[in-house]
């Protein structure tokens, strides 16, 4: 079945909502404006202003209410609407929601869902362009999902629900309007696991989220000129899969790491590192990163175009190491 | 009415009012065309607040505003031109075209933005207030943001912070009524917004914001007593968008009937009647108002079309002082020191 | 006085209070005897706000309180053991040891910490609030606080919040003046505390801190009307700490004279004389109660001396529900499945 | 001449006021309470509390003030008390004071300066205790320094106050009580440059802050059993010195690099990746990391001591790499 992101995650959001009277969605305009990005669309008619809540524009109140909730006994899915903004509620993450079970000697469990977009591409400038997801990656205590395709953005959902534990759900804004179609298997796909997307013997591309269209997109170049890419969609980011990447790299030797935010500090850097760490031996050229320059992302488009991460980008790093 | 106002005053607020609209509703024209991307916000109905605000301010003050902030630039007397420029986001914008609608900068001005995190302007503009009692300058600084701020952490932080120190702060709540898509009701449980101001020892004043003369004679006078050293002080203009919260709204949470209804109040068409019933405007007034608008629009349209993008090789320019291609421009060097 | 309470109330009123002040005092020799380590902040002082109003509750109320909880983990019934084990950091500990003393927590009795960033508690009482509500039970999260925390922006956001959904929290500061060596009226700029919960629409009542009964008569009310499903309510309790912040503080900020000033106040002594005077208590009560308390404490003492210590191998344990030697509790995933 | 790193930061500060007028100081306890770990003790008394300015418990604001006071031409400088409560505070140091200059085409700069105590190791447990200057180091725009020796404590500071641009400088809370000795020299320091603390030839130790005194007390164990450690001092970790640290490493051809934030996204990725990425082919074996453990720092002495790197961690790290 064709479905594009945005429906993807609606559908998750309406199952959820469906399977268990526990969950409710909260964030800013998730209700009667149908969500920023319309992923709740329709749901306020559907499961009523109980389930579905507006807030107030209060980041770290309305994340912080999440976990009372989650500790109270509720499934709450939390949406702050965009990762530029949820830097307003890091304390209560980090602090709180990362930090309860273990500081309390197991005693609470937060089983908190929130679900943000992430990423650039659409021209909206330096403030509402971030890529903080290896940030979150850094907080012991929380799970980190980046789903990339339709089966994710639905299924990645149903599953963080499951846990008993935070998860953080990191949609990349430019994804939505894409299609895709919708793999058969059991709705709450496992996420314990990365995903080989492409098969090849040549070079690793390691990736997620969002860029991994342009993997795939590089790859297939890669194809025409003989070049094999394997590319490898991490999904999960905490805890990684550390499996997965360092088999594909053991078989090709060689690694590109993709990743749209900065590049200093980037995640792309801690794959960089656990590659050094684990499979040094078996590499045949350094690992390279293909990440965001180093700017606040201006809001035209060919400057916003040369700060990411583009396909051409990724093409280039490959042919400079097997060069 | 006239009392308070001359005629070259009230023409003057009516032409800032046309020119803010006219702006928008072509910079609407030009998003649907493909010239203007990324998030644009219309402060189309609301055009009295900036009209009769900002005027009230000397040109040693500064302005802090949000996202929604052409009406703001346009007033301050920031050229039509770099604005549309801005928006096309030619290096002929007011921030070099890196900025787009959300960010308009304009250091010659002193109109720090166009800052797009909301409620994150007002702990910027505390500073700049703070900067200016420091040094003894008699400087104001003006402070906009909208009824969806109120509720972020850094309001009451901010108003705490300049009230307990006396801090020349105009904090200026554009009452719309809407946060998105949250009505105030459905976002405050207090949504009287003055109100709050006394919480914190502020004085406070809620002003009709779609009369360009009441906003006028408010702020005037709000500016005065900031200015003797009294502290900051908080006014609620009351306000209504005519259209969407941006280009992308589908507008499901109000009606159609309350936004004609609020349309009646057309900070625009109110003011010109009422200077047509004093005798200071007429048909031929307004044709003549209409056509210099309309040039001034279609010039800057013209300029921003004809304006060259910024070369790829200066993205990483002024990411700091010592970044590649960075000689900090002699001017903002300047600027800073005369602060 | 005597109307409102009964003689068992009184004295056990007078033992809680008597129970904190032994047990920090104790807390405080240990400290220097380098058997407890990190921050230590004593409740010395505000013993009655502790006191009078966790009784208020009932044992399906939730609490979630500040760094200086010492006074309401023992008020709530967690044992006095459990606590100085914590303080030892001996796996024994009401946090197996993980917390000390900014960090109590004890499930059983929805005491859900002991939290240390100010103001952090707010937003997670008002989501404890909301999973009752949504489920319709009629329980109360009490939330304590200091004035330090009425300056934070999450202060402002979640009594909004509470107030707007009508949650049923009780908001409970404890303003004792100081937020470290910051006095009320150097950090608000309207430094009636109460006067701030009007700007949210939500009743609230000052209580003088230092009267455990006046706390338990505007708790329990309080409690009632959340009860009711009145939404939040606020309450401002004016007490004063007598020992330094944390125990690193040389109390630059304030006078001896203050001091001992409000130390005429002390709680403990006030109340004892109100129920001496009323014949409901005399020196024979007073040794008996000192005797048990004293043995408490000392059991308390050794309990914590003779506990183990948590294995470093444990280290990883709870990080999360997959971590390393994790096999979740049985225990707390029925506390949660409860819920 | 010796003096505690508390000293030397107060020593900064005074000098920091006598020099230029424009210059104050704010933050939470700065003034009558005299600092929370001191530094500041004595300089409300010297320079009257409109130049040292005790704020609200609002650190979001006053972080945001001191945006708006450098912005209005003061040289502010911000302490917020320790970078565990700088969560509050990002958005404004993210969205506004590392992105307004490049933001508005150049128009305007912010000198500010924002001094926060970071680190475990005092027993403060899990909100207390955390390590985020790779979090800041990500953030382009703004300069990240981490003085581990009283000349840099005082020094640093008085260099970051002529930046035109923010800088954040990151004292580790356990340094405070360290005595040291004040080296000659120009005061401000210079910025730019890591430095080699220790000459070495078989392995490089990269470290900054706190943990510098781990990786040099590990090089005295390892001179013992014949191991000549290099110690390299980052000191600065945005922008980073490269070269230095590259040098180090293509001379030793081995690296540690120690780090007390947790493993995962730490910086020490970031430095292994750039090795990886600059001096793959001089390396004798894989960069190794001692960082935290994954979990929220907890109290117990025992436990946080085995939660953080020590000086055992390194040697041990060390010996595998040469092993
Ligand atoms: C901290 C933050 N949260 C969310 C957003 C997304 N957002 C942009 S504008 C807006 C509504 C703001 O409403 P209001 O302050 O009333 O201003 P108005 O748009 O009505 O002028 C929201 C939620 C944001 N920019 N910043
Ligand atoms: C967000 C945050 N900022 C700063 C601190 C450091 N700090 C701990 S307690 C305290 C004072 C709090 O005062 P108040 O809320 O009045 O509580 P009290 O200590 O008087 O009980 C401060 C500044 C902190 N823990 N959290
Ligand atoms: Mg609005
Ligand atoms: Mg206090």
């Amino acid at each position: 079945m064709n479905i594009t992101y945005r429906e993807a995650v609606r559908s998750g959001l309406r199952e959820a909502l469906q399977r268990d009277p526990r969950v409710f969605l909260m964030g800013e305009d998730v209700g009667k404006y149908g969500g920023t990005y319309a992923c709740s669309k329709g749901l306020l008619d559907e499961f009523g202003p109980e389930r579905i809540r507006d807030t107030p524009l209060s980041e770290s109140t309305f994340v912080g209410a999440g976990i009372g909730a989650a500790l109270g006994g509720m499934r709450p899915i939390v949406e702050v609407m965009t990762v530029n903004f949820s830097l307003l509620a890091l304390d209560q993450i980090m602090n709180n929601a990362a930090t309860l079970r273990h500081m309390s000697g197991g005693q609470f469990s937060v089983p908190l869902v929130v679900r943000m977009a992430t990423g650039a591409g659409r021209q909206v400038a330096a403030q509402h362009s971030h890529s903080l997801e290896g940030w979150y990656a850094h907080i012991p205590g929380i799970t980190v999902l980046t789903p990339a395709t339709v089966t994710d953005a639905r299924g990645m959902l149903l599953t963080a629900l499951e846990q008993p534990d935070p998860v953080f759900i990191f949609e990349h804004a430019y994804l939505y309007s894409m299609e895709g179609t919708l793999e058969e298997g059991p709705v709450p796909v496992e996420i314990s696991h990365a995903a080989v997307r492409r098969i090849g013997k040549d070079v690793s591309l390691l990736t997620f989220g969002g860029s991994l269209w342009k993997a795939l997109a590089a790859a297939t170049q890669l194809a025409q000129a003989g070049i094999e890419a394997e590319v490898v969609d991490l999904r999960v980011l905490r805890p990684l899969d550390r499996d997965t990447l360092l088999a594909s790299v053991r078989k090709t030797h060689r690694a590109v790491v993709i990743d749209e935010a900065w590049r200093t500090g980037s995640f792309a850097a801690e794959i960089s590192a656990v590659i050094m760490e684990q499979a040094f031996y078996e590499l045949d050229a350094p690992v390279a990163r293909v990440c965001s320059e180093e700017v606040p992302i201006p809001y035209p488009k060919h400057l916003e175009e040369a700060a990411l991460p583009s396909v051409e980008n990724i093409v280039q790093a490959v042919r400079r190491l097997l060069g | 009415m006239t009392a308070s106002m001359t005629r070259e005053q009230g023409v003057e607020w009516l032409r800032q009012m046309l020119r803010i609209r006219r702006f928008e509703e072509r910079a609407a024209e030009l998003y649907q065309l493909g010239k203007i991307h990324g998030f644009l916000h219309l402060y189309i109905g609301e055009e009295a607040v900036a009209a009769g605000s900002i005027p009230a301010l000397t040109h040693d003050d500064a302005i802090v505003a949000t996202y929604r902030e052409h009406g703001h630039a346009l007033v301050r007397g920031t050229s039509m031109r770099s604005l549309m420029a801005e928006l096309f986001g030619k290096a002929t914008g007011c921030a070099r075209g890196r900025g787009g609608s959300m960010h308009f900068f304009d250091a010659s001005r002193r109109f720090y933005g166009g800052l797009a995190i909301v409620g994150g302007g007002l702990p910027v503009a505390v500073g700049l207030a703070l900067a200016d009692k420091l040094q003894g300058r008699a400087r104001v600084t003006a402070c906009y943001f909208g009824d969806g701020a109120v509720a972020e952490g850094e309001f009451h932080e901010s108003l705490n912070l300049a009230a307990l120190w006396k801090l020349p702060v105009l904090f200026l709540c554009e009452n719309n009524l809407y946060a998105m898509g949250t009505a105030l009701a459905r976002h405050q449980s207090q949504p009287d917004i003055a109100e709050k101001a006394r919480a914190y020892a502020m004085t406070a004043h809620t002003v009709d914001g779609m009369d360009v003369l009441a906003v006028e004679v408010a702020t005037r006078r709000a500016v005065e007593f900031v200015r003797q050293g009294n502290g900051p002080c908080f006014l609620e203009y009351r306000t209504y968008r005519f259209r969407a919260h941006s280009m992308y709204d589908a507008e499901l949470y109000r009606t159609k009937d309350e936004v004609n209804e609020w349309k009646q109040r057309d900070p625009i068409a109110i003011f010109e009647q009422r200077l047509r019933a004093a005798r200071l405007w007429n048909d031929e007034d307004r044709a003549q108002l209409d056509a210099s608008i309309a040039a001034e629009v279609e010039d800057a349209v013209a300029f921003a079309e004809a304006g060259p993008w910024e070369p790829v090789d200066d993205l990483p320019k002024d990411v700091d002082s010592r970044a590649v291609g960075n000689q900090q421009s002699a001017i903002s060097q300047k600027l800073n020191a005369d602060r």
